[in-house]
C-alpha cells in the first residue's frame, strides 16, 4: 500500500542529492535528517509528490539533546497510509529554521510552541509570539540549560 | 377650590416640573445618552399631562409611539453611530447665541398664543372614551391629511431601506 | 377598584365626613402596596416552579432543602439577594446604572394594574385598557437600554441591544394580532372583553352574533359565566383565532426574552446579557420584572382568547372530568409503570370528561353559583383567571427546557419574514369573517 | 454607506466565560454581531506537564497524562503506555488489551457524552447536557469500581493494566449498554433533529476537508469533513483490527440542510461514533481472553532511542513521543495534544461570523483545556 522508509529516502534523494544529512534505519522507528536550508523545498516535495503524499503533518516537536536543538516533524499520508520521520537540527545560540507554515497550516501553533519552550526562531512564521507562557517570561523551559526563576514579576516562584 | 381639585393642581404641578427640568436636562446635558434618556422624562410628563386632561388615548400613545418607538429608535442611532464602548459620549456643541435665540422667539410665540387664547378651554368631564371620536375624526375630516401623512412615512422608510442596501452592497 | 372603595366610603360610618378622594388615595396606595408585594411573592414562587419544571424535564429533583420539598427555596434566595452586596462597576454611569432596574420594574408593574382579574374586578378599570398595558410594556426597552449602557459593559451593551431590536420588532406581530382580536371584541376595556360574552356565546358590546355552526350548539347555557369553554374568543373564527393564538405566544416569548429567543441573555454568549454587571437587590428587580412580564403577557393571551376569568367548562364538565381521568388511569395503572403514560391516561379520561359535560347541555352553573353564594365568584373568577395564565406561564418554562435558541439574524427573519405578513393576512380574514357574520 | 461608520469592538471572550469550556480567553473583534477576526489565548492552564515528564520516571509520568484530557484520560494513559512498551520492546498480556480496548471505548462514549451536552448548552439547549451528564455518570461509577477514580484513572499501566475485573464490572457494563442504547434515540429527537438546533449548526462554521487535513484536525474533527481517517482503523493498536465497527463520517444532508464539515455534522459523527464505541464493547466483553492483566518488568529502563505513538483519542490523535537515553527518565516526553491542534483553526472559521456562531463553532470542536495548555 503505502512506501518503505527506504523508497521515501530513496525519492527525495533523487530530486534533493544533497539534502540528506544522515539516515537511521536501525532503530524502532527509522527516520532522516535533513540540511536546514532546504528543509522547506523538502518538505514542500513530500507534500506535493503524488506517491509521496504527505498531506498530513501529525506533529512537529522540538527536541534539546544538549548539544544540538533538533526539530521533529512527524508526517502522514492519510491516502496512501504511511509515514515518514523527518528531522533537521540547528545551533543552541541564534537558532533559527524556516517554517513550514505555508505548506502545513497546523505548523502554526505548533512552531509557536517550539519558539515558546525552545527559542527557535521560525523564519517567514507570520505570528510568531509565545503560546503557553505569559509573554514576558523570561527563557525556554525546555532547554535543558534552563535556570527556573526565582520570581515572576516580582512574584516569588520558590 | 376642593380637596379633589387641590391634588389634581398637585399632580399638574408636579408633572409640568418634571417636564421642565428634564427638558433642561435635555437641552444643557454634554452626554448624548443621557440626554436621550431625560428626554423619556419630557415624555412621561407630557403623557401624564394628556392623562390629567383625560385624553386616555392620546395618553397611550403617547407613551406607545414616542416612548417604546422613536426614543428607542434615538436611542439606538445614538449607540449605533458613536463609539459606543466608550461611557464618555459626549456632546461638544454647546449653546450658542443663535441657538438662544431661537429658543427665545420660539418661547415668545409660546406666550403669545397663550395669552391671546380667549380663555381656558374647559375640560369637559367625559366619561366617553376618546378613542372613538379620534378614530371617526381621522377617518372623516382629517383624512386627506392622515393619508397625506402615510404617504410621507411610507417615502420615508423606503429612503430608509435604499440607504441600508447600498452599504450592504459595498 | 373605584367602585369597590366607593362602596367601602359609602358603608363605612366612621369615614363620613371626609372627602371621598382622602380613602381613595389611601386605598390605592393600599392596593398598588398589595400589588408589588404580590408580584414580588409572585415571581418568587414563579423561580420555585420554574426550577422544580425544570428538575422535573431534567431528571432531578431541583431545590430540596429549605421547607418541606425545597417549597421556601425562593425565600432563601431572595435574602440572599437582599443581602448581597450592591456592586456598581466603577466606569458605570453611576445614576443610570441604579435607575436602570427601577425602570424596567416600573414598566412591568404599570401592567399589571388594568389586568381583570376576576368578574367586576381589576385593579383600575381603564377603557384604554389594552392599548396602555401595550404602551407600559413597550417602555421597558428604554430601562433594558439604560442598563446596558450604564454598566459600561460590553456584553451588558450587546444584550440590551439585541433585547431592544428583538421587543421593537416583535411588537408588530403582536399589535396586529391583538389588532385581529379587538376587530372581534370591539372593546380595549380588558374587562368588558369578558363581561360582554353572552350566556349564548354572542358578544353584547362589540358586533359579533353567535357562533358560526357547529360551534353554537355546545354554548347555550344560561350565564355568562357558564357560558363554556366554545365562546372563548379563541374558538371564534377557527382556525384563524387559533393562528393569531400561535402567533401571539410566540411573540410573548419573544417579548419576555424566553427560549428560544433568549439571546439578549444567552449565558453562552453573553455571559448574562444585560444584566451582567447587576448584583443583588438590583439584579432581582430584573428577575422580578422578567417573571411579572411573562404573566402579564400570559394574562393578555388569557384575556383576548382564553375566555378571562370565565370557567371552561359547566359543572356537569367539571365533575366528569377528574372522575373519567380517574377511571381511566386505574384501568392503566395495572398495565404500565411508565409514569407518562399513566398522565396520558388521565388527561384523556379528563378530556371524555369534559366532552360528555359539554355535550349534557347542563344549564347549572359552575362551583360558585352551584353553591348559591354569589360572592364566592370573585374568588372562582380569580382562580381560573390565575390557572389560564398560569398554565400559559407553565407551558413557557417548558419550552424553555426543551428548545434550543435561535440566533439574532434567525429571530428577526422569523418577525419580519414569518410572523408579521402571517399576522397581517391573519388580520384580513378576521376582519371579512367580523364582516360577514355582522 | 460612506457617511455612517460603525465602530468595531475588541471584546475579550474570557478566561472566564460560559462558554469557553476552561479557561480559554478569546479576543474577538467584532462590528456590531458580527465577528471579524477572533485570536484564541491559551496557556492559563499550563502545568509544564512536559517538562515534568522529563523530571520524573515512566511510570510516574502516567497521572501527568491523565490531567491532560481530563475528559477522556484512559487514552491518554494508553499513549503513555504504549510507547514505552514499544520502546521496551514488549507487549502487553491479551487480557489487558482487550480491557485496554473496552475501558477506552467507555471513556469514548462519556467524552463525546459532554462533547453532546456543551454543545447543547451552547445553542442554548439546557436540558440534553443533563441527560448526557446521566449517562456519564453511570459510565464514571464504572470506572470507580475499576479503579477507585471517577475522572483521573490512572489505570493503564506499561505493561498492563493496574487492576483485573471482574464478573460484576462485566455485568454491570452490560446493564449500561442495555440502558444507554434507547437513550441515542433519544438524543436525536430532542436535540439532532431539532429544527432550532439544526438552523443553528447546519452551514454553519463549515471546515473543507482539505483545509482539514492542513490544519492538522483529527477525530471526529476530521471525519466530520468527510476524511476517513482513523488510527484504530488506518494503523491498528491493542487489536483494533479484531472488531467489526464503522467509521461514521460527516455528510450532506439535503433534508436538514447540513453540508459535510459543517456544524450538525462534527456533532452527529460524535453521536454516531457513540453507537459504534457501544458495538466494540459489546464485543469485547463477548471475548475477554483469561490469563495475567499485568506484565511489566521490574524496572522500566528502556534503551537508548525514540519512539513515536499514536492512539485515536476522543478528540483525535493522541501522539506520545518519546526520547530515552538508556536511564529511567525520558530525555524528552512530547505529547501531540489533539485540542491544541484542532483550536488552531478556530482563527480560521470564527472570521466573518456571527457571535452566536462563534460560540456554535467553539463548541463543535469539542476542545478540553487541560490538554490544550498540557
Amino acid at each position: 500500500m503505502g512506501l518503505t522508509f527506504k523508497e521515501i529516502v530513496e525519492k527525495v534523494k533523487t530530486q534533493f542529492p544533497d539534502s540528506i544529512v544522515s539516515t537511521q534505519e536501525e532503530v524502532i522507528q527509522p527516520w532522516f535528517e535533513t540540511k536546514p536550508e532546504i528543509l522547506n523545498k523538502v518538505c514542500r516535495f513530500l507534500k506535493d509528490d503524488i506517491e509521496l503524499d504527505f498531506d498530513f503533518c501529525e506533529s512537529i516537536s522540538g527536541v534539546d539533546d544538549t548539544k544540538n536543538l533538533w526539530v521533529v516533524y512527524h508526517l502522514t499520508s492519510l491516502r496512501k497510509k504511511h509515514l515518514i520521520i523527518l528531522k533537521t537540527k540547528t545551533e543552541r545560540e541564534n537558532s533559527q529554521l524556516p517554517t513550514v507554515m505555508d505548506i502545513w497550516k497546523t505548523a502554526d501553533w505548533q512552531e509557536r510552541e517550539i519558539y515558546d519552550l525552545y527559542g527557535i526562531k521560525f523564519d517567514g512564521h507570520h505570528d510568531l509570539r509565545r503560546i503557553l507562557l505569559p509573554e514576558d517570561w523570561q527563557g525556554h523551559p525546555l532547554r535543558k540549560d534552563y535556570k527556573f526563576p526565582e520570581d515572576y514579576d516580582g512574584i516569588p516562584l520558590r | 377650590m376642593s380637596l379633589n381639585e387641590i391634588l389634581l393642581n398637585i399632580i399638574f404641578y408636579a408633572l409640568a416640573l418634571t417636564g421642565l427640568f428634564s427638558s433642561f436636562m435635555v437641552a444643557t446635558s454634554t452626554n448624548m445618552v443621557r440626554t436621550a434618556f431625560s428626554l423619556l422624562g419630557v415624555l412621561f410628563s407630557f403623557a401624564g399631562l394628556y392623562g390629567l386632561l383625560r385624553a386616555d388615548f392620546l395618553f397611550a400613545a403617547q407613551i406607545l409611539v414616542y416612548v417604546g418607538g422613536i426614543l428607542v429608535l434615538i436611542i439606538f442611532a445614538i449607540m449605533l453611530t458613536h463609539k459606543i464602548a466608550n461611557v464618555n459620549l459626549s456632546n461638544e456643541s454647546t449653546s450658542s447665541s443663535t441657538v438662544i435665540a431661537v429658543v427665545c422667539i420660539l418661547f415668545a410665540v409660546l406666550v403669545f398664543i397663550a395669552l391671546t387664547l380667549p380663555e381656558y378651554i374647559k375640560i369637559n368631564q367625559r366619561n366617553k372614551p376618546l378613542t372613538e371620536m379620534i378614530g371617526n375624526n381621522l377617518l372623516s375630516d382629517s383624512l386627506l391629511p392622515f393619508e397625506i401623512l402615510s404617504v410621507l412615512l411610507l417615502a420615508c422608510l423606503i429612503g430608509a431601506v435604499y440607504l441600508a442596501r447600498k452599504e450592504v452592497k459595498e | 377598584m373605584k367602585e369597590f372603595i366607593e362602596h367601602l366610603y359609602n358603608e363605612l360610618e366612621f369615614l363620613e365626613g371626609l372627602p371621598f378622594i382622602i380613602p381613595f388615595i389611601i386605598g390605592s396606595f393600599i392596593l398598588a402596596f398589595i400589588i408589588i408585594n404580590f408580584i414580588a411573592v409572585f415571581a418568587g414562587v414563579c423561580t420555585y416552579i420554574e426550577r422544580k419544571v425544570a428538575a422535573r424535564i431534567q431528571a432531578r429533583v431541583g431545590p430540596y432543602m429549605v421547607g418541606p420539598h425545597g417549597i421556601l427555596q425562593w425565600l432563601a434566595d431572595a435574602l440572599k439577594l437582599l443581602f448581597k452586596e450592591d456592586t456598581v462597576p466603577e466606569k458605570a454611569d453611576k445614576l443610570l446604572f441604579k435607575l436602570a432596574p427601577f425602570i424596567v420594574f416600573a414598566g412591568s408593574f404599570a401592567c399589571w394594574v388594568a389586568l381583570p382579574l376576576a368578574p367586576a374586578f381589576s385593579p383600575a378599570r381603564l377603557n384604554i385598557g389594552i392599548l396602555y398595558i401595550i404602551a407600559f410594556g413597550s417602555s421597558v426597552i428604554l430601562g433594558i437600554l439604560m442598563a446596558g449602557w450604564a454598566s459600561s459593559s460590553k456584553w451588558a451593551l450587546f444584550g440590551a441591544m439585541r433585547s431592544a431590536a428583538q421587543i421593537v420588532s416583535y411588537e408588530v406581530p403582536t399589535g396586529l394580532t391583538i389588532l385581529a382580536m379587538l376587530l372581534i371584541t370591539g372593546t380595549l376595556d380588558m374587562h368588558n372583553t369578558i363581561a360582554q360574552i353572552n350566556l349564548d356565546g354572542t358578544i353584547s358590546g362589540g358586533q359579533s352574533q353567535g357562533l358560526p355552526f357547529p360551534l353554537n350548539y355546545f354554548s347555550t347555557n344560561a350565564d355568562n359565566f357558564s357560558a363554556g369553554m366554545f365562546s372563548w374568543y379563541i374558538f371564534r373564527y377557527p382556525p384563524f383565532t387559533f393562528i393569531a393564538f400561535i402567533i401571539i405566544y410566540i411573540c410573548a416569548l419573544a417579548e419576555t426574552n424566553r427560549v428560544p429567543f433568549d439571546i439578549p441573555e444567552a449565558e453562552s454568549e453573553l455571559v448574562s446579557g444585560y444584566h451582567t454587571e447587576y448584583s443583588g437587590m438590583r439584579f432581582s428587580f430584573f428577575f422580578l420584572s422578567e417573571y411579572a412580564n411573562m404573566f402579564v403577557f400570559s394574562a393578555i393571551i388569557t384575556t383576548l382568547f382564553l375566555g378571562g376569568w370565565l370557567p371552561p367548562f359547566n359543572i356537569t364538565g367539571s365533575l366528569l372530568a377528574p372522575a373519567c381521568g380517574i377511571i381511566l388511569y386505574m384501568l392503566v395503572k395495572g398495565k404500565t409503570t411508565d409514569p407518562a403514560n399513566r398522565f396520558i391516561a388521565f388527561c384523556t379520561g379528563a378530556g371524555i370528561g369534559i366532552f360528555l359535560g359539554v355535550l349534557s347541555g347542563d344549564k347549572n352553573y359552575w362551583f360558585a353559583d352551584y353553591l348559591g353564594i354569589q360572592s364566592l365568584r370573585f374568588i372562582e373568577g380569580l382562580f381560573w383567571f390565575f390557572t389560564k395564565s398560569f398554565g400559559l406561564v407553565i407551558l413557557m418554562m417548558w419550552l424553555r427546557w426543551t428548545i434550543p435558541r435561535y440566533r439574532v439574524d434567525q429571530l428577526m427573519e422569523l418577525c419580519w419574514k414569518k410572523l408579521t405578513p402571517l399576522a397581517f393576512i391573519n388580520l384580513f380574514c378576521i376582519g371579512i369573517l367580523e364582516w360577514l357574520y355582522k | 454607506m460612506p457617511g455612517i461608520k460603525t465602530q468595531e469592538i475588541l471584546v475579550n471572550m474570557g478566561p472566564q466565560h460560559p462558554s469557553t469550556h476552561g479557561v480559554l480567553r478569546l479576543v474577538i473583534k467584532t462590528d456590531g454581531e458580527l465577528v471579524t477576526e477572533v485570536t484564541p489565548i491559551v496557556g492559563y492552564l499550563h502545568r509544564c506537564a512536559e517538562k515534568i515528564g522529563e523530571n520524573v520516571t515512566y511510570d510516574q509520568w502516567i497521572p501527568y497524562t491523565d490531567r491532560m484530557d481530563y475528559i477522556a484520560a484512559m487514552g491518554n494513559n494508553l499513549g503513555i503506555s504504549l510507547a514505552v512498551e514499544k520502546l521496551l520492546g514488549m507487549e502487553a498480556p491479551p487480557r489487558a488489551q482487550v480491557i485496554r480496548v473496552l475501558v477506552c471505548e467507555l471513556n469514548r462514549v462519556a467524552s463525546h457524552l459532554i462533547a453532546f451536552g456543551t454543545f447543547g448548552l451552547d445553542v442554548g439547549a439546557f436540558t440534553p447536557f443533563l441527560y448526557a451528564w446521566r449517562e456519564r455518570e453511570m459510565i464514571l461509577n464504572l470506572f470507580e469500581m475499576l479503579c477507585g477514580a471517577r475522572m483521573t484513572f490512572n489505570y493503564i499501566r506499561i505493561g498492563g493494566i493496574s487492576f483485573d475485573i471482574d464478573q460484576k464490572f462485566i455485568d454491570k457494563t452490560k446493564e449500561f449498554i442495555e440502558w444507554f442504547e434507547p437513550r441515542i434515540k433519544e438524543y436525536n429527537d430532542l436535540l439532532t433533529y431539532n429544527r432550532i438546533f439544526v438552523e443553528r449548526t447546519a452551514k454553519i462554521g463549515i471546515i473543507s476537508p482539505e483545509r482539514a487535513i492542513s490544519y492538522g484536525l483529527t477525530g471526529p474533527n476530521l471525519r466530520a469533513s468527510g476524511v476517513n481517517f482513523d488510527v484504530r482503523k488506518d494503523f491498528p493498536y491493542c487489536g483494533y483490527e479484531k472488531y467489526q465497527f464503522n467509521i461514521p463520517l460527516g455528510r450532506d444532508v439535503p433534508e436538514i440542510g447540513a453540508v459535510t464539515g459543517d456544524c450538525w455534522n462534527r456533532y452527529y459523527v460524535r453521536i454516531e461514533e457513540m453507537i459504534e464505541s457501544i458495538k466494540i464493547i459489546k464485543q469485547t466483553l463477548e471475548n475477554i481472553p483469561a490469563g495475567e492483566y499485568y506484565d511489566a518488568p521490574k524496572k522500566i529502563k528502556p534503551k537508548a532511542g525514540e519512539v513515536y505513538t499514536r492512539i485515536e483519542n476522543a478528540r483525535g490523535i493522541v501522539g506520545f513521543y518519546i526520547i530515552s537515553d538508556g536511564s529511567e527518565k525520558p530525555v524528552r516526553a512530547k505529547v501531540r495534544a489533539p485540542s491544541f491542534i484542532n483550536l488552531s483553526i478556530l482563527p480560521e472559521i470564527g472570521k466573518n461570523v456571527l457571535v452566536a456562531d462563534l460560540i456554535a463553532i467553539l463548541g463543535s470542536i469539542d476542545i478540553v483545556l487541560g490538554e490544550i495548555d498540557r
